[in-house]
């Protein structure tokens, strides 16, 4: 096999020196009734070309090439090109957790930038080194509220991502903690009132999302004065990060749970992607997941390494903040380089530009079908209404190689003939207004 | 110091560079957009109070600079592709480039998770193979991709445990977990609402079957084993192991961690085991990346298929796929999407380059390199248990702490001898553990330059303690100080707080 | 050693690697075929007597090892991505990473020079759309992309010359060539059949008018000259340089391999060249990698252009784009097919990265930056000549010669402090020459710690000469033997002849 | 400008520096009429994205994945994805040529490793580390072999690559340099009778291309001997490098100029490709191009450096033995990976079935049209004679997505309808038969 590095004769000698005839006596632990000897079940051994071929026609049915206005939690922005080149270093990816941190300076330098502008963005004090994605940060968030606050509740906003409430139900129904959902308004904001009444004094935060699964952006201080007028705290969950770029942080939450993959991660069939914690200082200690830290060495040169890992699984075991272990740090580092190229300028105006392309979408839709939730300010996603069962838009859409927008009726039945539709940058003006026009048919 | 003997390594010039916030100055930019091709708006009127102004400190900095910055950075970290990277546990394999290359075809790398399922079939046919050829290899009736990592997977399995168990009337309360386990095999019982019995191995560094049978009964929900264990050791009375279990109605969750030892000589669905995930990042190969993105698929027998999370993958009269989110039963979602696909994509081209033949190869020379390894260092060394080893050979520093020497400093002196070191002080049964695992992507060339630095550091132990215990001495920075790291955490740059610059 | 001066750099560990032949084993294997879907055959019965038994010492190894072996290699080399390269005369710029991905887009890597004209309108349209850049950006009338290198263009341009001057009667006997020129234009004029006729420079730097009126005449066809020259100087008097060639008859032939310092600025068409060539892979920032491949396209006047290589592009009154090989005065191929396209493609790249603002500000970047070094540096080395510096500045050693210390030494103790050295002892006319190019990728935080190196060193060679003649100090080799390389060559390996390994 | 690394305050600084009021000031050496005020005639400055869009649509419409029976000094073969992403690494393509072998090991160690694996290939004894491609290699080939005997003509075959021997025109006419021609046999190898005529007491050497144009394997031994009779040398020119995986090593040459593209060097619509001349010990002296030569430091390690610089232009100026500078390195590095990807046995098993597919080929090719040159042996390419004008044949296939043979009637009109296919590991027996049917109409 070509990636082996053995000759037989190399397979010969080593026995030789182990003592051992044949390489099934190193297997002889195993009881023999379970020992295997037919072969896998698999294909078989395949050169290269052919690898590449397979997967180049798996690709080619997979609509390769199409113009798409889905967002709902996945983003297709542009990737700068040198993000690739650089993660492709055999010195990044090739890399394990630096747990030697005198020979893996680049992996922890590259995540404590990440940490620290995770911070700038979020309005933050600290940042961990990555969750999986922005669905189980959710849910780590909610936990980590109820060991800050030792309550055992938590109200979550039906504007919330509804995979992400899904995941959050599974994690936190086994460690007996209720969460309750709060309804939203006309302007597609959070129901003050009804959250007023589903908020308890054993509720340990109120987990909303902002931009909010319709696009619309919350208003975060006043949630955050509600909740915290009885003791809980607020969490915010951020699906789509760029909207960062133009949109107030929101600094007035006590944890937020980003999902990075906006930042220069591939749509790729929904994963691999990046989720992040990011707290007060003073919670640190309740909060999950790696950190990098600054310190020196022995001639006081500044260095970086793993560290406050007794929260963390292989200190702590089964008191751990949480079970995770490997995270996401090579898609960490893909953000990081996002938000190097684009910077303090860049990121305003790409936002900018997805605002405004949203904008004049929002504006064409509505010549043609309803855009709800007027009233409120959004970021790059809008609710369109129309006659017609968003399927059949959506198929003749197909027809011309465009993507239309995530239909709403599964999670929102109360919404009628509803889909939710993203506008990016890499959306044309060309494609919007072919997207317009098929919507008022 | 004993440089001279040092064959694998030497020192040369390596590039300094500081945090990018350092770089930043204003007006620099490493961006251009497109045109814009709509109507320029006000942020201002649009969003009115939730404007943001200013982004504080991101970064502002040019192109060649960014490329600089990680360059340099990537030169201070040690990779596989520089060499052997012995981790125990972690299964450090060669990650092919042909991977890497598949997994960015643009048809699979643009794919938006909610575009339509007919133009998505090239996606669902790579997973549907992928899983295809992970349920024969492990043996198991259904199987879940979900999952976004092992300890991931592990949450996942013991849920259909609960979720299967509580369809029996009794989810129960406790998870056997012997103490050689890893430390993710606690936290999830933990964050499954489980309590943690532990369970003590015997001399033979296997589990105790009799302490076994003893501790198992109704309130047990079943043990999670890692087989082989921690220390290497395939658990030779696995199945009476999972016969006591399931006696008393438990289950037998098995840590796939280390499949790298069994895949193509044996399998776990013929041996007892219930439900199990797997690394797609350790034994398929895909790329740890400085810490993840991993991938833990999770298998299972029949009784416990209805539990699986949804969506699962069904195949559809006109043969077509699709996924089926019509699970009355299912625990649920433990991830947003259908888990991390590009890892899917890596994985399934490592199964097809290796082949039926390769894997079987791959796997017996993962086992050859651990003995040879064992072989050769037994006689410096203290090997704490003597049953034999699969793919990993765990020592014990017994012999070079008496001189004040212990793994975690032997390990800093094999930096210096141009390897990564082992596993430290893991698992904890072992005390001063070296926890040595050099998977079948080692040459015996490699092997060989791996065991005489170990040798020589043996006789360093003994000669020259110090030279040791100070190690690293080649690197461009030398021992980091952790304990002030902790005491007073700096997580995040902050303008005022320049320091020590390099 | 005043190593804690040394801001840039630290020395970290290296992995060494041998040559690839001596990890070979019979066996091991980096490749596998797809199965032969035709009747496999006999080679000995196709080939009969020149059928190849064996390969010799080709290397047997396996995947794993080759991307160690480069890898490492990979290490031991200083490049652009790790930090400032000043070398004089070779313009090392940013080579942006947008080039290397559109360069390999499937339908350009993957063209065959021969397949139909209609079916390769895109990258006829390449070509068509970087010529088209080139004779603005020169001024000239017409161009040929099919030189390889600048030297490659030296000679394209020359017979240009030749056949123009001889369809005029005559081919003329001799070019002349100033002292600071390049050795690739006096062995151009060579290979041309051209004797060569040296032209002194004067106090200033610059070609001497009145030696240039006196020694033109009927017997010369033409000048190269290089502006701005090797001493980064510009030739203010060009236009009389021009006008006293052509008087004469004569041509003037423009090296343009300093061109970073004129795009959009000036253009060499404006002041008089009658031909030049340009190098992509200095100007147009497409990779040396490691010594090639280059392009080298040469633009002309009128005059010359029906001597221009075959083929040349020509748009076809339907718009599309085809090749002209009915060229009965041309010069004739210069080289197979249409040149080095993949480097025509980069070179467009960074043309439309930059547009016309872009590339202006980038040559005044250039020349700022030289600028910046010479007034920094002029008080501790000695300026040889005052004239302007334009995108690049020469030193000589003269006052760190008294104490023995070398413009070579100096280079290479700049390697200690992080950086690449500049371009030694060229140009001839300057003794000891420091020629010191910084381009307009360095950023003022690079110069000033190229600067604070430089003075450090000129300290250093002044209180301790030694320690410069005896850099590097930090590298895994010192400095090498080149003598003994040259006495007796070995270039090659042999299987006996294992040497010294590391 | 995005590749620029200073920010509007960094020049101003600088400016003050250096006591110039504004940036023109430094430009005042150039005569001010000649100051350009206006700007270039150049596209404006575009996004990444807009560059990767532009050449990405140029790429489409340049025939990506069509089939091809091209060969004709350009070949199709796999390229292991090993090569791109190893060659991909700053520290090898963003370096210059090694002048300072101290920080340049790398470069040197791979390009000591081609010319090693080129001698083995070659059955030469010391190979260059590059020339600019095949074409070039020929002409400076011919001017070596003159500098070795004093001698002042040369003949070549007209099987000789008809580009090259266009090359060789231009480049020897001015060192009164005379080339004759000699013809070819209905075998299709070099007529020795007429070469026996063309050769005098003043020819320097013989130059033949072996597999030929035609893609016939002529009889080195023989030629070697007759040119050798009359004191001239044998040069012999390899366009299709993999045909040394099978094919006898021509260890009778003196010089040897080999093509690299068929080793892992994308066709590319025609370069970069990289040329290599491999020649006798004896003659290293007169050998054009660059040398990387073992040595040692002062501690005795082992390490490479350029050598025998003596031969140089930037040494011996109008003396050198040529005039070239920059190379091909990247492009030999790339060879050197792939001839370390396939290795002793591969390349033998990748020439077994380049063989094999050009055997079936030009058996089914048979039955429809005329395969020419009967009764020598061939490597991957053959000539076909129909009734049919071959451009009709390739434009039928064109509408198949199949690109056929290199029609030969502007080189060699005497064949008539001929055209020369080639087959390679590429080409699937489903394209072959396709194609072989449309010869046959
Ligand atoms: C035995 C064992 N179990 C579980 C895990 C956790 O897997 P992951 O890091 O993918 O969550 C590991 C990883 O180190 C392991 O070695
Ligand atoms: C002034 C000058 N002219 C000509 C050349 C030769 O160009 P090339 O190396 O591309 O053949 C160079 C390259 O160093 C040069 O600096």
């Amino acid at each position: 096999m070509r990636y082996l590095p053995k000759s037989p004769s190399d397979r010969e000698q080593m026995l030789r020196e182990i003592g051992c005839k044949s390489i099934d006596e190193l297997f002889e632990p195993i009881p023999e009734q379970y020992r295997l000897y037919r072969d896998l079940k698999v294909p078989r051994q395949m050169a290269e070309s052919e690898v590449v071929d397979y997967f180049r026609e798996r690709s080619e049915t997979n609509a390769a090439g199409y113009a798409v206005f889905l967002g709902a939690g996945a983003y297709h922005h542009y990737r700068p090109v040198v993000i690739d080149s650089l993660i492709s270093r055999g010195e990044f990816f090739t890399a394990y957790t630096p747990y030697q941190p005198e020979i893996a300076q680049g992996t922890l330098q590259a995540i404590f930038e990440f940490q620290t502008m995770v911070c700038e963005l979020t309005g933050m004090e600290v940042a961990n080194a990555s969750m999986y994605d922005g669905s189980t940060g959710a849910a780590e968030a909610l936990m980590m509220a109820c060991r800050v606050t030792g309550r055992k509740s938590a109200v979550a906003a039906r504007t919330v991502h509804p995979e992400y409430r899904e995941v959050i139900h599974t994690y936190v129904q086994h460690q007996g903690l209720p969460v309750a959902e709060c309804g939203y308004l006309e302007n597609g904001r959070v129901d003050m009132a009804d959250l007023e009444k589903k908020i308890t004094d054993d509720t340990a935060c109120v987990l909303i999302q902002s931009p909010n699964f319709f696009g619309t952006i919350e208003d975060v201080a006043a949630v955050a004065d509600l909740a915290h007028s009885k003791g809980a705290l607020l969490a915010v969950s951020i699906a789509e990060a760029l909207s960062l770029g133009i949109v107030r942080p929101p600094t007035e939450a006590d944890i937020v749970s980003m999902e990075s993959q906006s930042f220069g991660v591939p749509l790729g069939f929904g994963g691999p992607y990046a989720g992040v914690l990011a707290t007060k200082e003073k919670f640190v200690r309740q909060m999950p997941g790696r950190l990098v830290g600054e310190t020196h060495d022995r001639n006081g040169k500044r260095g970086f390494v793993l560290t406050l890992a007794t929260r963390e699984q292989h200190i702590r075991r089964e008191k751990a903040t949480s079970n995770i272990c490997t995270n996401q740090a090579l898609i960490a580092t893909m953000a990081t380089i996002y938000m190097t190229v684009y910077g303090r300028e860049g990121l305003k105006e790409l936002a900018g530009q997805n605002l405004a392309k949203a904008a004049y979408a929002a504006g064409e839709f509505a010549k043609k079908g309803k855009v709800l939730f007027p009233g409120a300010p959004r970021f790059n996603e809008f609710v369109v209404q129309t006659q017609e069962d968003p399927h059949d838009i959506n198929n003749r859409l197909l027809e011309k190689r465009i993507i239309g927008g995530f239909t709403l009726s599964k999670f929102y039945p109360e919404l009628g003939n509803a889909s939710l539709w993203c506008c990016t940058e890499m959306n044309t003006k060309g494609e919007i207004d072919t997207a317009a026009k098929a919507v008022g048919r | 110091m004993s440089d001279r003997d040092i064959k694998k390594a030497t020192r040369h010039v390596n590039q300094n560079e500081g945090l990018i916030f350092e770089r930043s100055s204003p007006g620099k930019k490493a961006y251009r957009l497109a045109p814009l091709d709509v109507p320029a708006i006000d942020p201002r009127k649009l969003l009115g109070a939730a404007v943001r102004e200013d982004l504080g400190n991101m970064p502002e900095v040019s192109e060649m600079e960014i490329i600089r910055h990680f360059t340099r950075m990537s030169t201070w970290n040690y990779a596989i592709d520089l060499g052997m990277y012995p981790l125990g546990s972690c299964t450090m394999k060669y990650n092919a480039r042909v991977n890497e290359v598949v997994a960015r075809l643009r048809g699979l790398a643009e794919a938006h998770p909610y575009q339509p399922e007919r133009i998505s079939q090239g996606a669902l046919r790579i997973m549907k193979t992928l899983a295809d050829c992970l349920l024969d290899i492990t043996g198991m009736d259904a199987i879940t991709l979900q999952p976004a990592a092992g300890a991931h997977g592990e949450m996942t399995g013991i849920l259909l445990m609960k979720a299967y168990l509580s369809s029996m009337g009794n989810p129960r309360k406790k998870i056997l977990i012997p103490d050689s386990a890893h430390g993710t095999n606690p936290a999830t019982a933990a964050i499954c609402g489980y309590a943690v019995e532990n369970l003590k191995s015997n001399a033979q560094g296997m589990v105790d079957i009799s302490a076994l049978a003893s501790q198992m009964n109704e309130d047990i929900a079943g043990l999670m084993l890692t087989n082989p264990n921690t220390l290497g050791i395939f658990e030779h009375e696995i199945a009476k192991i999972a016969d006591i279990l399931h006696q008393k109605g438990g289950l037998l969750y098995m840590d796939g961690a280390n499949m790298n030892a069994l895949v193509g000589k044996t399998r776990p669905g013929d041996f007892g085991v219930d439900v199990m995930h797997l690394n797609l990042h350790k034994t398929f190969s895909t790329p740890h990346g400085g810490g993840g993105p991993g991938s833990g698929p999770v298998a299972c027998k029949k009784i416990l298929e209805r539990f699986l999370p949804k969506p699962t993958i069904l195949e559809k009269p006109d043969g077509t796929l699709g996924f089926d989110y019509n699970r009355p039963d299912s625990v649920g979602r433990v991830r947003m999407f259908y888990g991390n696909f590009g890892m899917h994509v890596r994985a399934l081209a490592y199964i097809m380059a290796n082949g039926y033949d390769g894997l079987r190869q791959t796997t017996e020379d993962a086992v050859l390199n651990a003995n040879y390894i064992r072989k050769m260092l037994e006689s410096d060394y203290t090997l704490p248990y003597n049953s034999g080893s699969m793919h990993e050979v765990v020592f014990s520093d017994q012999r070079q702490a008496q001189k004040g020497v212990k793994t975690g400093d032997i390990a800093k002196r094999l930096i210096d001898y141009g390897f990564h070191p082992y596993t430290v002080s893991f698992p904890l049964v072992v005390p001063g553990a070296l926890m040595i695992e050099p998977t079948e992507s080692e040459s015996l060339e490699e092997l060989d330059l791996f065991i005489d630095a170990m040798k020589a550091i043996a006789r360093e132990a003994a000669d020259d303690p110090e030279l040791v215990r100070n190690a690293p001495h080649s690197t461009r920075v030398s021992r980091l100080d952790e304990t002030a790291a902790a005491r007073k955490p700096v997580l995040r740059w902050k303008p005022q707080a320049k320091s020590v610059s390099e």
